[in-house]
């Protein structure tokens, strides 16, 4: 396939005697946005994990741009364009939402420690330069109002979405998103998929995306992977995968589905 | 034991009550680690001191003016002690500096004291605090006690020479000016005399366990072993070296005296060990003074005390000669022209190419039932009669 | 010399040091107890080249500033990678080992007994014009995307990492100047003090710079430099209070760490812009 | 060296050894609870010989009661460090680093007092608190203060292992590690807990201040061998006491091997690199239990 | 009867609840809904002792709460915490046994099989550290260490967020069943306002701090200003 990024095979990943993953296989192409599904458990996060670096896989192998990044550390995998969010909130403590954004170009500075010390000029002229471009990302996020609040006292909800201006502020071609969805509201739901749809759109981001509110998934994703104990059990559009009897009674469950 | 040295008796020195012209106080700097790893060593120093001037001062001062004791706190740091003296001689307006027991803070302020001009009677024992280069003593620097290297050297000639020993093992504190200091010289005597060391073991300095230097001595053909250290590093020794059956001769330094037989090591342990010592403890002129020291400060004197008490007493003799005219440049002067001094060490002069006592001899003791013996008087050259 | 500029000299040399510590354990909570051995190279180094060898001075403070660096990027090497408290462990393994070097290498070093005959070249302007300089150089680093990075490892290192953040080369360039900065700080102490001893350079001295900088403030520059300032000052100052002086020393840091857990300054920085502000809006009021 | 001799030296690093450990036990009930380096530890230590020093040399009392005054001393200690070090910083929650800050300005503290009282100078426990000093086994010689040691540790470590896993209050010391503020949802009071921890390890402490006392001798620095038991904690792993003990015994061994072999000058040097080869092929440390934060 | 008057609290300089007035008689449910931000969480931990109160007043049968958490939790006020906030160094035995701190051990003991009853995916990793769970893995922790406690009234705060919506489901009947079978009072802090206002007897809406809607569950489902802000407003398809 002619614009295939991102392509994982037999991916595999144990701790001790669980098999959390166990052979993954997926591909994510130019201008998709693909889900992961399935219960509790099932190894969707650790799959994040280990493309964006921060568990090596036990087996199997990650290529980006057919470039085996497999063993890549995560500040290198970041660095190509693949940026994440987390799904346990990883937030830096004390540092304002403009602060937490801007950490994002650090590693696009022109100069170097020894020009720092001098106080080279173009050091404000990028950290002017960076500024603009985190607000940028802030206001994509509906954040504007908040950028000089410390990150960590926000309320769960918007934590979430400073989340997601760092990831977009590493100007990724792909984005992985951890449970988006989770701690809103159905309002506020519908204004997160509009707001991946947007970014989808505006920026021709791909997308893989994790979460568990259904109406987040299905409004969003072209194809759908589900897992479930680690093994990939059906993968196919929404209207396969909501029809898929095996998917319902390992994971969505009659009434959601019917609902 | 003889009766060698004669003391002091300051009474006398401070009869002569001149009419009060100026009664400003003479300030005497003492510079000393107050609060350091060294405290209680220093502290020694500044007791003895405290109660000579107290005395002194008691009897009407020298020449009509009373003296003051102007102490600064070195902490046992060089730069620390640096700032002091500066203090001290810029600020304090002192004429003239009792010193530390402490060489390397010897060795660190002689380069000041020229610079300061002030003269610094102290008790560093290390060569290199006093002589510049040899034949050259630095200008402002005293020492009132014997050298640590004529310290090693007679121990270390009379286990050659009176207990017929050939072979030596040493453990040697490497991180402790002090022990190293003693350990060369003594070594070096040693082989001159026809000696052999057989072993060279080291410890550092918050070492408490010296079993592991121990059995390996014991693993050797050592006749005795030199442990040249601080006190409290002493009895640990002792003990480990008797627990662990190595059967020595244990040849010790003046740290010896006030602790290797404490109470709280075992008599048996104690056993064959000898040790050189500033004063012969068993003289009562020494131990009335011991008495004494006892009686004001609650504590027993250390070897610093002893030694201390003679510092101070060169200190207050040069000031007098020096008449009216106390200042620094008067002192030193005084101080290089001393001639014989009376202290509890016995009768010395400063030699004028060292700063050094001469003729000083050390005295020679034994533990015996965990009681100090003491033996005879002995130099690097033989006994003294 | 007068009294005030000799422990002046001093103080100033030791707060390059602080500067060091500031950057590294303050900034982004690298705990090295090992960062007195860099002072301790700086010095014999640069003292062993200008007395034994000859060299310029300069030449001397530039060639033990390299050395350290190379000796730090090696440590960091083995130890930037691993946990945080192996840092600190193995940086203390290296103070042992450089002092134990300093202690054994006597035919150079001078053992126990030290090194000593060193020429008096800190002129008090050297020292005060260092200080100036070393707390121009930390504020342009705090000024850069240094800091933000610093900050970010220090509360969440693996979310630094992902925002592609290279946390072990950021570590390293850290620990890197902070042990340039230092060796720096060790010449000027030794051609100050004029001699040196393997004591000096124990654990316990990076540990009262470390206790200088959360005592002033870990985010603050100036706290820090402030806090310096004050806390190597305190021994002299409290000298009246003889043998109990420490004793109070310590008490002044814990009282004030208690009261203030951000340290004195808390995250205050002092900045001319409101200096400036106040002076035009002076002009204007006159107006 | 012939086999006794190298039978001996293995005496002599067990022994050096199970001193470390006794030292690091209570070290790290801290770090491992707190997550600190908590080198006041070496003070309470310290103050606790000089109590129990006092104890014999004054009161003439017997060696059990000196161990116990010792502990009771080394709790009462400990609790005072947490509360005029540690209390009012958790409190206002305060970085962990602060309790590092005031740890070690605390050791120096407690070391001054100590300075003061005592003097710079040292003491020694009365000749006859251990009546049997040693014990010879044909030409070997092994110090009772140490097999003391050697069997206080062990059972110290059987009863800690066991309060920490199967108590309630030490999962809850342990909780309270993670996140004091879901802690107290519990029901628990952090308070509390926080000391209970403190009395634990002042006890530990105080023991072992008391014993290597008697095995050595008090000066007012004897508080600064809590480096021992740093290194035996991070060596031996975060989380596990096991780890932390067979740490402090490979310490004394590896010292006691090198002094008999390179001597005491130069170990510091060789001492760096075994640490460094060992840190890189044993990241998690002696223990093994490495907690892998979950992203 | 926990009663809440005139409840002004917030963080140091920052007011977040103003003028809170809220009922939760005995054996009922309470929900509570908002926007991100409106101050849920914050007025379930002033209720927990967390957060201090400014003014006004909370009482448990007629009595003021303690102020400190853990004597708050000895009234019989359990809180299950926004984020989990499981302790992750602790194994989940380890982390239940906390849930149940002030129980006996016999009690302890039967309270722990009925969470793994409940939650079977605890019991087959019983020894794991909680740290390493999974985010719903540990959003059950977190639930069995609040059903360990066993207190006259649970304050959950959002015990759906990350979970698969098998197990979602569960939980609401496990909420349910918990009101019913044991007759504990319950407040309930929720995003999926449907499924909670469904289950309510009683509602409030909560928005900047203040309450701005309150009535029963079927009467705010139907609300348009409800439906409209936190239902999805019109219902797409
Ligand atoms: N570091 C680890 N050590 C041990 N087990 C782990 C570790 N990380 C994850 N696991 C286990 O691997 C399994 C998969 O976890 P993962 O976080 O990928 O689940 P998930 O699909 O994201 O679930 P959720 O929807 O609940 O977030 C879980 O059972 C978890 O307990
Ligand atoms: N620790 C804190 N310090 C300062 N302000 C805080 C803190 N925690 C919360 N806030 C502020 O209090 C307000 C209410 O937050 P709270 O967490 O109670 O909202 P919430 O309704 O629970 O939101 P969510 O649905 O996202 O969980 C917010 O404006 C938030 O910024
Ligand atoms: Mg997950
Ligand atoms: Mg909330």
């Amino acid at each position: 396939m002619g614009n295939e990024l991102l392509r994982v095979e037999n991916l595999t990943k144990r701790f001790g005697g669980l098999c959390a993953v166990d052979c993954f296989c997926g591909t994510l192409e130019a201008n998709q946005i693909k889900g992961i599904i399935g219960p509790n458990g099932a190894g969707k996060t650790t799959i994040l994990n280990m493309i964006s670096g921060v568990y090596p896989p036990t087996t199997g192998q990650i290529f980006y741009k057919d470039q085996d990044i497999t063993k890549f550390q995560p500040h290198k995998i970041n660095h190509l364009g693949i940026a994440r969010t987390f799904q346990n909130i990883r937030l830096f403590q004390n540092m304002t939402v403009l602060e937490t954004v801007k950490t994002a170009y650090s590693w696009r500075a022109p100069y170097s420690a020894i020009e720092t010390l001098f106080s080279s000029p173009r050091v404000q002229k990028f950290e002017r330069e960076i500024e603009e471009k985190s607000m940028h990302f802030i206001d994509m996020v509906n954040l504007k109002d908040c950028a000089k609040s410390n990150a960590q006292s926000l309320p769960y909800g918007l934590q979430r979405r400073v989340e997601i201006a760092r990831a977009l502020a590493s100007e990724p071609t792909v984005l992985l998103l951890d449970e988006p969805g989770a701690g809103l509201n159905q309002t506020e739901v519908r204004d997160l998929v509009e707001l991946i749809r947007r970014l989808f759109i505006d920026l021709s981001l791909s997308i893989l995306l994790i979460d568990h509110r259904m109406d987040v998934i299905m409004q969003l994703c072209e194809w759908i992977y589900v897992q479930d104990f680690g093994e990939c059990i059906s993968q196919g559009t929404p209207e396969q995968i909501q029809n898929d009897p095996i998917v319902i009674k390992a994971y969505l469950g009659e009434e959601i589905n019917n609902a | 034991a003889e009766k060698e040295p004669e003391v002091v008796q300051e009474e006398t020195e401070t009869e002569d009550v001149v009419a009060e012209k100026e009664p400003e106080v003479i300030k005497i700097g003492n510079l000393q680690d107050e609060s350091g790893p060294m405290a209680a060593l220093s502290g020694a120093v500044t007791l003895a001191a405290e109660m000579r001037i107290e005395e002194v001062n008691a009897a009407g001062g020298i020449n009509g003016r009373m003296l003051e004791l102007i102490t600064h706190d070195t902490r046992g740091d060089v730069n620390e002690a640096i700032n002091a003296l500066t203090r001290m001689v810029v600020q304090d307006d002192v004429q003239v500096v009792l010193g530390p027991p402490v060489s390397n803070i010897g060795i660190a302020i002689a380069p000041i004291s020229e610079e300061l001009q002030v003269p610094i009677v102290g008790l560093f024992m290390e060569d290199r605090c006093t002589i510049r280069e040899p034949g050259t003593p630095w200008s402002y620097m005293f020492l009132a006690q014997n050298s640590a290297s004529r310290q090693g050297e007679s121990i270390a000639a009379y286990a050659v020479q009176e207990l017929g020993l050939t072979k030596f093992a040493t453990l040697v504190n490497t991180a402790n000016s002090y022990s190293v200091g003693l350990a060369e010289p003594f070594k070096a005597l040693v082989r001159a005399n026809g000696g052999e060391v057989v072993a060279e073991e080291t410890y550092n300095w918050e070492d408490k366990d010296f079993r592991a230097q121990l059995t390996n001595i014991k693993g050797t053909d050592a006749e005795a072993l030199f442990f040249p250290g601080y006190p409290p590093e002493i009895p640990l020794i002792l003990a480990q070296a008797y627990e662990l059956g190595l059967d020595v001769v244990m040849l010790g330094n003046n740290s010896v005296a006030p602790t290797g037989f404490a109470p709280t090591t075992d008599p048996a342990a104690t056993a064959n060990t000898f040790y050189p010592y500033g004063i012969d403890s068993s003289d009562p002129s020494v131990s009335d003074w011991a008495a004494k020291y006892e009686a004001r400060w609650e504590t027993k004197p250390l070897a610093q005390s002893f030694s201390g008490d003679d510092a101070i007493g060169i200190i207050l003799q040069a000031i007098e000669a020096c008449g009216d005219d106390v200042t620094s440049a008067c002192i030193t002067e005084k101080l290089n022209t001393m001639g014989e001094f009376e202290g509890l060490q016995g009768t010395f002069a400063l030699d004028p190419t060292t700063h050094q006592p001469i003729g000083l001899p050390m005295a020679i003791f034994t533990i015996t039932d965990g009681a100090p013996v003491f033996l005879e008087w002995y130099t690097p050259d033989g006994p003294v009669n | 010399m007068d009294f005030y500029i000799v422990v002046g000299i001093g103080i100033a040399a030791n707060s390059i040091a602080v500067l060091g510590t500031f950057m590294l354990t303050g900034m982004n909570g690298l705990f090295s107890l090992g960062q007195a051995a860099f002072m301790g190279l700086g010095a014999y180094i640069s003292a062993i080249l200008v007395v034994n060898v000859g060299l310029p001075f300069a030449v001397a403070i530039l060639i033990s500033m390299l050395i350290c660096s190379a000796l730090a990027f090696l440590v960091g090497l083995a130890s930037l990678r691993i946990r945080q408290d192996f840092f600190a462990l193995v940086t203390f393994g290296f103070g042992q080992a450089v002092i134990a070097f300093f202690q054994e290498y006597v035919s150079v070093t001078g053992g126990a007994l030290g090194f000593s005959n060193i020429p008096n070249l800190t002129t008090p302007t050297l020292a005060f014009v260092s200080l100036a300089v070393g707390i121009f150089l930390v504020w342009g680093f705090r000024r850069s995307h240094f800091l933000r990075d610093s900050l970010a490892i220090r509360s969440n290192e693996l979310a630094a990492k992902v925002a592609g953040i290279n946390v072990f080369k950021h570590k390293m360039i850290v620990f890197i100047i902070a042990a340039a900065l230092t060796a720096y700080a060790g010449s000027l102490m030794a051609f100050h003090t004029r001699y040196v001893e393997p004591k000096m350079y124990g654990w316990i001295t990076t540990v009262t710079w470390i206790i200088i900088v959360f005592f002033g403030g870990r985010d603050s520059l100036t706290g820090t430099m402030v806090g310096s300032i004050l806390l190597l000052m305190a021994p002299e100052l409290l000298r009246f209070t003889t043998a109990y002086r420490i004793i109070l020393y310590c008490a002044i840091i814990l009282i004030i760490i208690n009261v203030r857990p951000k340290g004195l300054f808390g995250t205050w920085e002092l900045s001319i812009k409101p200096l400036l502000r106040l002076f035009k809006r002076k002009k204007q009021e006159v107006s | 060296m012939d086999l006794i001799e190298i039978f001996q030296q293995v005496i002599n690093g067990l022994s050096r050894g199970a001193i470390y450990a006794l030292i690091a036990v209570g070290f790290a009930i801290i770090v491992n609870v707190l997550k600190f380096s908590n080198f006041a530890h070496g003070g309470v230590l310290g103050i606790s010989a000089y109590a129990g020093y006092l104890a014999s040399s004054q009161f003439n009392l017997s060696f059990i009661p000196v161990v116990l005054i010792g502990m009771v001393t080394g709790a009462i200690v400990a609790v005072l460090v947490e509360f005029i070090a540690f209390r009012w910083i958790r409190m206002q929650k305060g970085q962990l680093v602060y309790f590092f800050v005031t740890s070690v300005t605390m050791l120096m503290l407690l070391e001054q007092i100590l300075v003061i009282r005592f003097g710079s100078f040292f003491d020694t426990y009365p000749y006859d608190l251990i009546k049997v000093k040693f014990i010879n086994i044909g030409e070997l010689s092994i110090s009772v203060t140490y097999l003391i040691s050697l069997a206080v540790t062990i059972v110290a470590f059987g009863l800690l292992i066991y309060v920490f896993k199967k108590t309630k209050i030490g999962i809850a010391i342990r909780a309270a590690s993670n996140d004091m503020t879901t802690t107290s949802l519990m029901g628990i009071n952090t308070g509390m807990v926080i000391i209970a921890a403190f009395v634990v390890s002042g006890m530990m402490g105080g023991i072992s201040g008391v014993l290597f006392g008697i095995s050595t001798s008090l000066s007012p620095q004897i508080g600064q061998v809590v480096v021992k038991g740093f290194i035996a904690s991070v060596l031996g792993g975060l989380g596990s006491l096991t780890g932390v003990a067979v740490a402090a015994v490979a310490l004394g061994l590896i010292e006691v091997f090198l002094v008999s072999t390179i001597g005491s000058g130069y170990s510091p040097v060789v001492i760096f690199a075994l640490m460094i080869a060992f840190l890189l092929l044993r990241p998690q440390g002696f223990a093994g239990v490495s907690f892998t934060d979950k992203a | 009867m926990l009663e809440i008057n005139h409840l002004h609290s917030g963080y140091n300089k920052i007011k977040v609840l103003e003028d809170i007035n809220i009922q939760v008689p005995d054996g009922k449910i309470v929900v509570v809904i908002g926007r991100n931000g409106a101050g849920k969480s914050t007025l379930l931990n002033t209720i927990s002792g967390l957060v201090k109160i400014s003014s006004g007043s909370i009482m448990l049968d007629g009595e003021k709460l303690p102020p400190t958490p853990h004597r708050i939790v000895a009234r019989g006020i359990t809180q299950i915490p926004e984020g989990r906030r499981v302790f992750p160094s602790l194994t989940i035995e380890e982390n239940l046994i906390m849930g149940g701190y002030l129980a006996t051990a016999s009690e302890i003991q039967k309270r722990t099989l009925e969470v793994f009853e409940t939650f079977p995916i605890l019991k087959e990793r019983f020894h794991q550290q909680a740290g390493t769970l999974s985010g719903g893995e540990q959003q059950m922790l977190a639930m069995g260490r609040g059903m360990m406690a066993n207190p006259r009234i649970l304050l959950l705060d959002e015990p759906s967020l990350g979970l698969a919506p098998l197990i979602f489901t569960q939980v609401f009947e496990l909420v349910q069943q918990l009101n019913e079978e044991r007759n504990m009072t319950i407040v309930l802090v929720e995003q999926n306002a449907s499924i909670a206002l469904n289950m309510a007897d009683y509602a409030y809406v909560l928005e900047d701090g203040k309450i701005v809607i309150e009535g029963t569950g079927k009467d705010l489902v139907v609300d348009p200003r409800v439906k409209a802000a936190y239902l999805g407003g019109v219902v797409e398809e």
